[in-house]
């Protein structure tokens, strides 16, 4: 609408602008903010605070005390440890979930889009196909096969590399939790890529680098892609907390953190029961939960502006 | 009385970047059944100053600084936001430069066009939807009564403008704002759209204020004209006295470097051949004749034949034969399969090494995709593209890659055909990489910078984004880019079309320049026969797929044989004020 | 179909228990919606409340006594010789009939043993006839030993080599020998290939060539003869071969054959599995071993109860009302029974606490503190006859050492996991079998953290050094994941165990038992009838219930002494010892046993504790205007 | 019938035939098997009752059979945990679930699009911010939490609307209101996208310069264009909707088709499981394509094309 006159702005690059943007963006700096301390306390505090699974029955359900900051649960652990040891937990879940159905979503999306036609439509209905498989069932069916490779893998690690038990135990437990995640929760994404691949492919940007002799890949990975991060990554943030909630799911039924182990989803689903009872016991994850992800909501919307280079014309 | 007075008008425009002094202390007026051209360039102004009057900036970050709008006795700038609708599209109405997306594609053509009636007068649906029809009907829309339940989708961009027309003035407005309503259209659409707002004029006495940056169509139409540069006017006055003695040197040399059918130079003046601009400190700036303008102009003049002497070699680069591209659309829902539209129907033609083709014609005529289909950027149904005696149809894709390192193409919208996300050096960088120019990193880095300085742009461009750039510059940029695989072969698809006339004449001097250094071959594709004649050799007019005339550049302009030809011709607007 | 269903609703009816007391409807949780109605093919707790209402037995339950048994369709009943009560007589009264006013007769209570155990019918509870003489030979296809045990020209020894063979399905065998299937599964085509070549069979190696082919033979000529309308890929009904136990000698008299002495015999009358079911009905719609029949649809079911079927709206509701051919109707107390297939526990309370039941399934352990504060007279907890326990993997190091299971038996703090984990009045449990009647209760099996820690450092694990990981397997639901931590904690603390926690959807936790692929696993067993031995004759060697490993001849001869008793207090006492030396061993770690809690409105009348939870709906009755829960 | 709509009802037809095949074999693969219960049946009483239900054929056969009843007979076999045949269970509990599902989508529609609507308009406003931080709390509460809050919040205290159960028509209320809530915040941020979109177009100005009024801008020229991502959502998302929640059916006590799901899989029932993703399939393949079609309605210039895939 409006052009400015041909006056260039001094030494500016896409980044750096978008980090300038960024700056100002309150929400988004405040989001970054709380997702910084949560993270420091999560991930650096927690290793300061009291054992996290060290049960004290004759002392449940205590409530706020210089001990205990936010009280003990049904076991008489420490509330406030349980929530920052689960925060590592759920933290690393919605980050590699997301990142891994992320980046299956968007080149299955994009390459879907890209190349069109029967190949497209091909594509298309395996998606709907996924969409429809029975999720339970292929979680037990994981278990069923992905448990006993676990322990496998933890004893190879620990026996050849002389990894700690205990870390290398929490991690192979771990990984077929983001196998199955990953394996499902791109589809819904890789439909919206594909949609933003199908009206990009027609730019004439497209055209020219096609003119300029690059690879079909090249000009997918190179030029498609790039361009539709932005819409991407708010609708990523947007899945996270049904990631998390799936972890918690997936917990009890054995694909996942290990008890006494815990997460935020997992002690939001038991504190759910408490309702009537000791409401903080769901309140307290549910804050840290909600905080984290209102904020990673913000930082995403945030850093889709940031990125718009329709909107960094003005 | 004038029908409207604009005095002292400030628009700013407030961004994160500073203050844009968008339109800065700007006054004249229209009296009633008058037509007013507004001309400037891109950014001049102009179509903020209609758009303050009708209060449709968004606001932040644009504000008022100061001025009036005075309409019929009424202060515009202070109305209510109830009582100015009131005004708007019943009393003031407007049309705009793009009618594909100013019209909405969601509802059909009657819907919108009663839409204002309904809005402003107290009258039955089947009245306003009478009254809609008459007046598509007066606009020169056929079957106007059938194509009423149309989508926009479905009708031709003059037709969506005349649909505009018909929208603006169906509430027998007193004012019309016509913001560029011309400037997407073909030059035969454009004169027939001239016509009728100028027999509009007259049979509802309607006054116009006609924004443009095209002075061949103000000199045709409008009363009086009224210059802009950078938010100020720069000249006003009679359309008549402003052309044939203009004054102030940015009009002077506006009119001077836009090509004409009679231009003799080689290389076209500029703007900065007659204006110089001294900017101060604090941002303001002083605008004056430039002292060597004679000079510079004599110099240009004394160059007109100089180097019009025959090339030496002769021989033919590009041979095209019997060419076909069909596009089948349809056989998707609802619709009859496969409706087949032959875009390229049967086209001979052949380019000499080191000279230029000119290809015109109108929109929709097949030409973009004649230069898309010798690039093989587009499937063709039969015919032979001869290149360099390679027979380019019969190669796969990756056979095309050795061809393409030496036939490139520069498109229309610079912005469109660069990468957002790509730096310029990513984006000059890509090229030599994919065809292993350079042995190194550092090499091709030098490579580039040479480029950059060859279009004249400097090194420290370097790790910007398009966005930063103007449309000139981007358009450099763009050249650099099909520069950088060192082609011989290049097909310029309307590459100006979309630039002001100075800018548009930098970018001509600049090909130009480059075809006689690196003895390159153009195909120069556009809709508009000066530019064509301009930069041609040899030129082809195109229509309908097929070939209507072939020839030399001067021959056929002094010597058209085929009607259509002739019709382009006739269509370019005063050309007699222009000479 | 949504029209439909809105008019479905839009009909709606009133769910308040002031109304329903009104109205003398009781409404009761039941936990989940009912597999069926058929007291032959259901097996689970939920079904057997709504059948209880529909059918009733030989005996009644007591309303109030456990373990006492009142005139059901029997009016009187008797051991034929006291002394060795292994023939029993049902009298049956004359006024008994089917809701449709058919005669109930000793002939449809022959032909639903029958019935229930017909091979074809697949019933999960078949072997709650197994007592009677030869129904187990019949149920399960015995057709070699049959056949041999009618010819009389076979002595004993000969029978003796052949006893020891197992013809059953053998899955382990290779695929393509016919021993996959078991000789006594072969139909007419495979004896006749297998009487060309017997190596097809995997034949014990004991038995000589000629037993083999007099087997095959055998066989062969029994399926052979009149086969009327049976196909040849049929297997023969072997009901003519049998001397089944239970008798009719007249309409109205039932006598019952047992294979043993059972003196508790009317309390296993009193499960659903004995039960009689229409012949007249059930051969309308099918014939006998036919399971996908539709007597049991709604407008099709008739039974003998208290009440009738009502109306059943899948995974809504069923109620049931009134039987006005009910020989007793003019004794039961209300109108009619709403039973809620309620799977969610907190919902079930919440209806509850909302006025929307009389009687819920069971409280959620968070919501039963609550509930004591709030309605503490709604509050009902009650022993159950049940035992909570750990199994451990006897063929798993460290449990191979019985030293190790006492130790990790003694780490347990029963009293404090009740106490503040699972908070249901829960009673520790201090040996296998709950207490109750005459059986003198176990007390071995207590909390001693000292004695846990010396028993494992005998065992070569001082302070928990050189234990393996432990997997703990639980399943996934949330009280049972509380209580495994609580349990991980106390083992950590007292011996020093590093236990893994491992929890499985239900039916993963269940194969993974039975697969033995676990080292210790959550578990509980429910009695069946009231004896001791419904907990301990599982834990005898190859019984599926078993899944430890562990089994002990001495405890398989106690019990078999036990069983020929048939003497009470002998009996008891023989149990006794079986189960002092079962917890010497400990393959399982007992842990509590089971009380049901459960809210019950004021208004309910007539509803007493009962081990088995078992309430004859008849004798309850329903006050309206006790206090109500919306004030 | 229009070659489009047959083309994508093949490619329905494939992609059930795809869906069936994995669905039976990660059925097989569950271990267990559908007479597994904690009290142990003989071997006897399991092979027969796999034979009764077939279970003791060759798997290929199995594989085969099932198909074949469906085509040949009409039958998605008899449910093994349930002990009635299939269709009839998703015949009674679907209409239910149906129900439930266009209330909850009605919720969705009726606070999300107004929401998204409002944001937009009042763009990085104060309302803006409510609104989104209302649609991200729906998207963060998960449905167990929103459920009994309600429960004990909403119904306990007001007359007449009952905790759980599904007799009146007030019953649909909350469990519906649950279920659409997610829904309802990514319609609300869809909506809110879609509509900025579309505001920054030029036709708008076109609209405004005629004289129309903002609500009407918004209402009659932003609407259609906006609304299109949501449609695009909605597609899949009302499959989810009507095809029932397990979480949801269960808290409130509905006799709807999603606890047959989860029960179907822990009961290793795979005639139901087979029978319900068949029918969950269809619904996928069904709704796809109606958004479709929606889009094609919304859209005039997509109509032409037949729709994008």
């Amino acid at each position: 609408m409006i052009e400015k006159t041909a006056t260039i702005p001094q030494g500016s690059s896409l980044w750096k602008d978008a980090r300038s943007r960024m700056a100002k963006n309150k929400f988004a700096m405040g989001g970054f903010g709380v997702i910084v301390v949560m993270f420091s306390l999560c991930f650096i505090f927690a290793w300061f605070c009291t054992n996290p699974n060290l049960v004290n029955l004759t002392n449940k359900f205590a409530p706020p005390s210089k001990e205990h900051w936010f009280g003990t649960d049904a076991l008489g652990r420490d509330l406030f440890a349980r929530i920052l040891y689960g925060g590592q937990v759920s933290i690393l879940v919605g980050l590699i979930a997301t990142s891994v159905s992320v980046v299956i979503g968007i080149v299955y999306g994009a390459v879907s889009g890209f190349a069109g036609g029967r190949t497209d439509a091909i594509m298309m209905r395996i998606v709907d196909t996924l969409l429809a498989i029975p999720f339970l069932v292929l979680v037990i069916v994981l278990q069923a096969t992905l448990s006993d490779w676990s322990g496998d893998a933890t004893r190879w690690i620990v026996v050849n590399l002389n990894w700690d038990k205990e870390f290398t135990g929490r991690l192979t437990n771990i990984v077929p939790l983001f196998f199955a995640l990953g394996l499902l929760g791109w589809l819904t994404l890789s439909r919206i890529v594909r949609a933003q691949v199908m009206s990009i492919k027609e730019r004439e940007f497209v055209e020219a680098a096609v003119a300029l002799g690059y690879s079909k890949w090249r000009i997918l990975f190179r030029h498609i892609i790039p361009n539709v991060l932005g819409p991407t990554v708010v609708y990523s943030t947007l899945t996270v907390p049904g990631f998390i909630m799936y972890e918690a799911i997936l917990s009890f039924l054995g694909l996942g953190v290990e008890s006494p182990n815990s997460s935020w989803g997992v002690l939001i689903k038991e504190g759910a029961n408490f309702l009537e009872t000791e409401v903080q016991l769901l309140l307290l994850p549910g804050l840290f939960f909600s905080l984290t992800l209102f904020s990673l909501n913000f930082l995403g919307d945030g850093l889709r502006d940031a990125l718009d280079v329709k909107a960094a014309k003005d | 009385m004038s029908l409207l007075k604009i005095k002292n008008l400030k628009t700013y425009f407030h961004t994160r970047g500073g203050t844009n002094r968008a339109v800065d202390d700007i006054s004249f007026s229209i009296d009633k059944g008058e037509i007013v051209g507004v001309v400037g360039e891109s950014g001049s102004g102009k179509s903020v100053t209609c758009h303050t009057m009708l209060g449709l900036l968004p606001q932040p970050p644009a504000k008022v600084e100061g001025g009036t709008v005075t309409f019929d006795g009424e202060e515009l700038l202070d109305l209510s936001q109830p009582l100015l609708r009131a005004i708007r599209g019943k009393r003031i109405s407007m049309i705009f430069q793009d009618p594909m997306s100013c019209l909405n594609p969601y509802l059909r053509i009657l819907d919108q066009i009663t839409e204002p009636i309904l809005i402003h007068e107290n009258v039955s649906r089947a009245t306003a939807e009478a009254r809609a029809i008459e007046m598509m009907t007066k606009v020169g829309i056929r079957d106007a009564e059938a194509r009423a339940r149309s989508y926009p989708h479905e009708f031709s961009g003059g037709m969506r403008q005349r649909v505009m027309i018909a929208m603006a003035l169906v509430t027998k407005p007193d004012l019309l704002l016509a913001d560029e309503p011309t400037t997407a259209l073909d030059v035969t659409v454009q004169a027939r759209i001239l016509k009728i707002l100028r027999d509009l004029k007259d049979d509802l006495g309607v006054a116009v204020l006609f924004v443009t940056h095209d002075l061949g169509v103000v000199a045709e139409l409008a009363d009086r004209v009224v210059v802009m540069y950078r938010g100020k006017i720069v000249e006003q006055g009679n359309t008549q006295d402003l052309f044939k003695n203009p004054s102030h040197p940015y009009v002077k040399g506006l009119l001077a470097c836009r090509p004409t059918l009679e231009t003799q130079y080689r290389i076209l003046p500029t703007v900065e051949d007659f204006l110089q601009t001294k900017i101060e400190e604090d941002g303001s700036y002083t605008l004056s004749d430039h002292p060597n303008a004679e000079d510079r102009l004599a110099k240009l003049t004394s160059e007109v034949n100089s180097d019009k002497e025959e090339k030496a070699t002769l021989t033919s680069l590009l041979q095209v034969s019997a060419l076909q591209v069909h596009f089948h659309s349809g056989g998707g829902f609802l619709s009859s399969p496969h409706k087949t539209v032959k875009a390229v129907d049967g086209i001979d033609l052949q380019i000499t090494r080191g000279r230029t083709l000119g290809l015109v014609g109108e929109s929709g005529c097949g030409k973009t995709t004649l230069g898309r289909a010798i690039l093989r950027l587009q499937e063709t149904k039969s015919g032979s593209i001869l290149y360099d005696k390679n027979e380019l149809t019969k190669l796969s894709q990756p056979e095309m890659l050795p061809f393409r390192k030496r036939m490139q193409i520069i498109f229309q919208d610079p912005y469109a055909s660069l990468n957002p996300r790509q730096t310029i050096e990513q984006a000059l960088t890509e090229p030599m990489l994919v065809h292993k120019i350079g042995i190194n990193q550092s090499e091709r880095r030098d490579r580039i910078v040479s480029l950059l300085e060859e279009v004249g742009l400097g090194a420290e461009f370097l790790l910007r984004y398009p966005h930063e750039f103007s449309g000139g510059q981007r358009q450099r940029i763009s050249v650099a880019r099909a520069l950088a695989v060192e082609p011989e072969f290049i097909v310029c698809d309307e590459c100006v079309s979309a630039m002001d006339v100075s800018v548009q004449a930098q970018v001509l001097n600049l090909l130009r320049q480059l075809q006689q250094r690196r003895n390159l071959t153009y195909l120069f594709i556009s809709h508009d026969l000066s530019v064509v004649k301009f930069m041609s050799d040899d030129m082809i007019v195109m229509k309908n797929g097929k070939v209507m005339e072939h020839g030399n550049a001067d021959t056929i302009y002094k010597n058209p044989q085929s009607e259509y030809t002739l019709e382009l011709l006739d269509a370019i607007p005063s050309s007699s004020l222009l000479g | 179909m949504v029209f439909f269903s809105l008019l479905i609703i839009s009909c709606g009816e009133t769910s308040s228990v002031d109304d329903a007391s009104r109205d003398g409807i009781l409404i009761m949780g039941n936990s989940g919606e009912p597999k069926g109605l058929d007291p032959h093919i259901v097996s689970g707790v939920l079904e057997s409340n709504v059948i209880r209402s529909l059918f009733e037995g030989l005996v009644e339950a007591h309303p109030s006594k456990d373990g006492i048994a009142v005139p059901g369709v029997a009016e009187k009943w008797y051991p034929v010789n006291p002394k060795r009560p292994d023939e029993w007589v049902f009298e049956l009264r004359k006024n008994a009939k089917w809701s449709d006013g058919e005669a109930l007769t000793a002939d449809d209570f022959l032909f639903s043993f029958r019935r229930l155990l017909t091979p074809a019918l697949a019933s999960d509870y078949s072997f709650m006839l197994y007592y009677i003489k030869d129904a187990e030979f019949y149920h399960k296809s015995q057709r070699s030993y049959l056949l041999f045990r009618s010819d009389s020209n076979f002595t004993e020894e000969w029978w003796d080599s052949l006893k020891k063979v197992d013809f059953g399905p053998n899955e382990k065998a290779e695929e393509g020998s016919f021993n996959f299937i078991g000789l006594d599964k072969l139909n007419l085509t495979e004896l006749e290939k297998l009487l060309d070549k017997p190596s097809l069979f995997k034949w014990p190696s004991d038995l000589s060539t000629k037993i083999r082919r007099s087997l095959i033979l055998k066989n062969l000529t029994f399926e052979k003869t009149n086969r009327g309308n049976l196909k040849v890929n049929e297997l023969k009904d072997l009901w003519e071969l049998i001397d089944f136990g239970a008798t009719a000698p007249d309409k109205h008299t039932l006598k019952v054959k047992l294979n043993s002495p059972i003196p508790f015999l009317p309390e296993i009358t009193k499960h659903y599995t004995w039960y009689p079911v229409p012949k007249h009905v059930v051969l309308q719609h099918g014939n006998v071993g036919e399971r996908f029949t539709k007597w049991t649809k709604p407008e099709n079911l008739v039974g003998n109860g208290a009440f009738v079927l009502q109306s059943w709206r899948f995974n809504d509701h069923i109620e049931v009302s009134r039987n006005p051919n009910y020989w007793d109707k003019e004794n039961v107390g209300i109108n009619g029974i709403r039973f809620l297939p309620i799977g969610n526990l907190y919902t079930e309370d919440r209806m509850y606490f909302d006025g929307q039941m009389h009687v819920t399934y069971t409280i959620a352990s968070e919501l039963i503190e609550y509930s004591r504060q709030k309605y503490p007279e709604h509050v009902r907890s009650e022993l159950y006859l049940g035992t909570y326990f750990i199994r451990t993997n006897v063929s798993n190091e460290p449990f191979t050492d019985p030293r190790v299971r006492l130790a990790f038996s003694y780490a347990l703090n029963q009293k404090s996991l009740i106490d503040n984990v699972l908070k249901g009045g829960q009673k520790p449990a201090s040996g296998l079998v709950p207490p109750f009647g005459n059986y003198p209760a176990s007390d071995v099996v207590t909390f001693d953290p000292e004695l846990a820690r010396k028993l494992l450092a005998d065992a070569g694990y001082p302070g928990g050094k050189g234990l393996p990981d432990i997997e703990f397997l639980t399943t996934d639901k949330e009280s049972s994941k509380v209580t495994a931590e609580a349990l991980q904690a106390m083992w950590k603390e007292h011996l020093g165990a590093t236990i893994k926690i491992k929890q499985m959807e239900w039916t993963s936790y269940i194969t993974a038992m039975f697969d033995k692929d676990y080292d210790m696993a959550a578990g509980g067993w429910i009695g069946d009838y009231m004896d001791p031995l419904t907990f301990l004759d599982m834990w005898m060697k190859g019984v599926g219930n078993n899944r430890t490993g562990w089994h002990n001849e001495e405890f398989e001869k106690i019990l078999g002494m036990a069983a020929q008793t048939g003497e009470a207090t002998k009996r008891y006492e023989l149990l006794a010892e079986a189960e002092s030396l079962f917890l010497k061993e400990r393959p399982i770690l007992p842990v509590y046993w089971y009380t049901r809690n459960y809210l019950l409105h004021p208004d309910v009348k007539g509803w007493n504790p009962l081990l088995l939870d078992n309430h004859p709906y008849k004798f309850l009755r329903l006050e309206p205007g006790s206090k109500n829960r919306k004030d | 019938m229009p070659r489009f709509l047959i083309d994508r009802l093949l490619q329905g037809v494939l992609v059930l035939f795809a869906l069936y095949t994995i669905t039976f074999f990660l059925a097989k693969a569950m271990p267990g098997e559908p007479f597994t219960s904690e009290k142990n049946i003989s071997a006897e009483t399991k092979a027969n009752i796999r034979k009764l239900y077939g279970l003791d054929k060759p798997i290929w056969e199995q594989y085969l059979a099932y198909p074949k009843n469906i085509i040949t007979e009409g039958s998605f076999g008899i449910s093994t945990s349930k002990g009635r045949p299939v269709i009839d269970i998703i015949t009674q509990s679907f209409p239910n679930s149906l129900i439930l599902g266009l209330c909850a989508l009605g919720f969705a529609i009726g606070i999300g699009v107004p929401i998204g609507i409002l944001s937009a308009v009042r763009k990085n406003s104060w309302i803006d911010w409510v609104c989104m931080t209302v649609a991200m709390v729906g998207i963060c509460i998960p449905s167990f939490t929103i459920g009994p809050l309600l429960q004990i919040y909403v119904a306990a205290h007001i007359p007449g609307l009952k905790v759980a159960g599904w007799g009146n028509l007030e019953d649909i209320l909350l469990p519906s209101f649950t279920l659409g809530l997610v829904s309802a915040a990514y319609l609300a941020r869809l909506t809110r996208g879609g509509i900025l979109e579309v505001l920054s177009q030029d036709f708008v100005r076109t609209a405004r310069a005629k004289g129309v009024s903002p609500i009407q801008v918004i209402l009659k020229h932003t609407l259609r264009g906006g609304l299109l991502p949501a449609v695009a959502y909605l597609g899949p998302a009302f499959a989810a909707l009507i095809s029932g929640s397990f979480i949801v059916e269960t808290i409130f006590q509905v006799p709807g088709m999603g606890q047959h799901f989860v029960n179907a899989a822990t009961t290793r029932d795979e005639f139901l499981l087979l029978g319900l993703s068949l029918f969950f399939g269809f619904l996928i393949v069904v709704m796809n394509l109606l958004a479709d079609l929606l889009t094609g309605l919304l859209d005039p210039r997509v109509r032409h094309t037949g729709g994008t895939n």
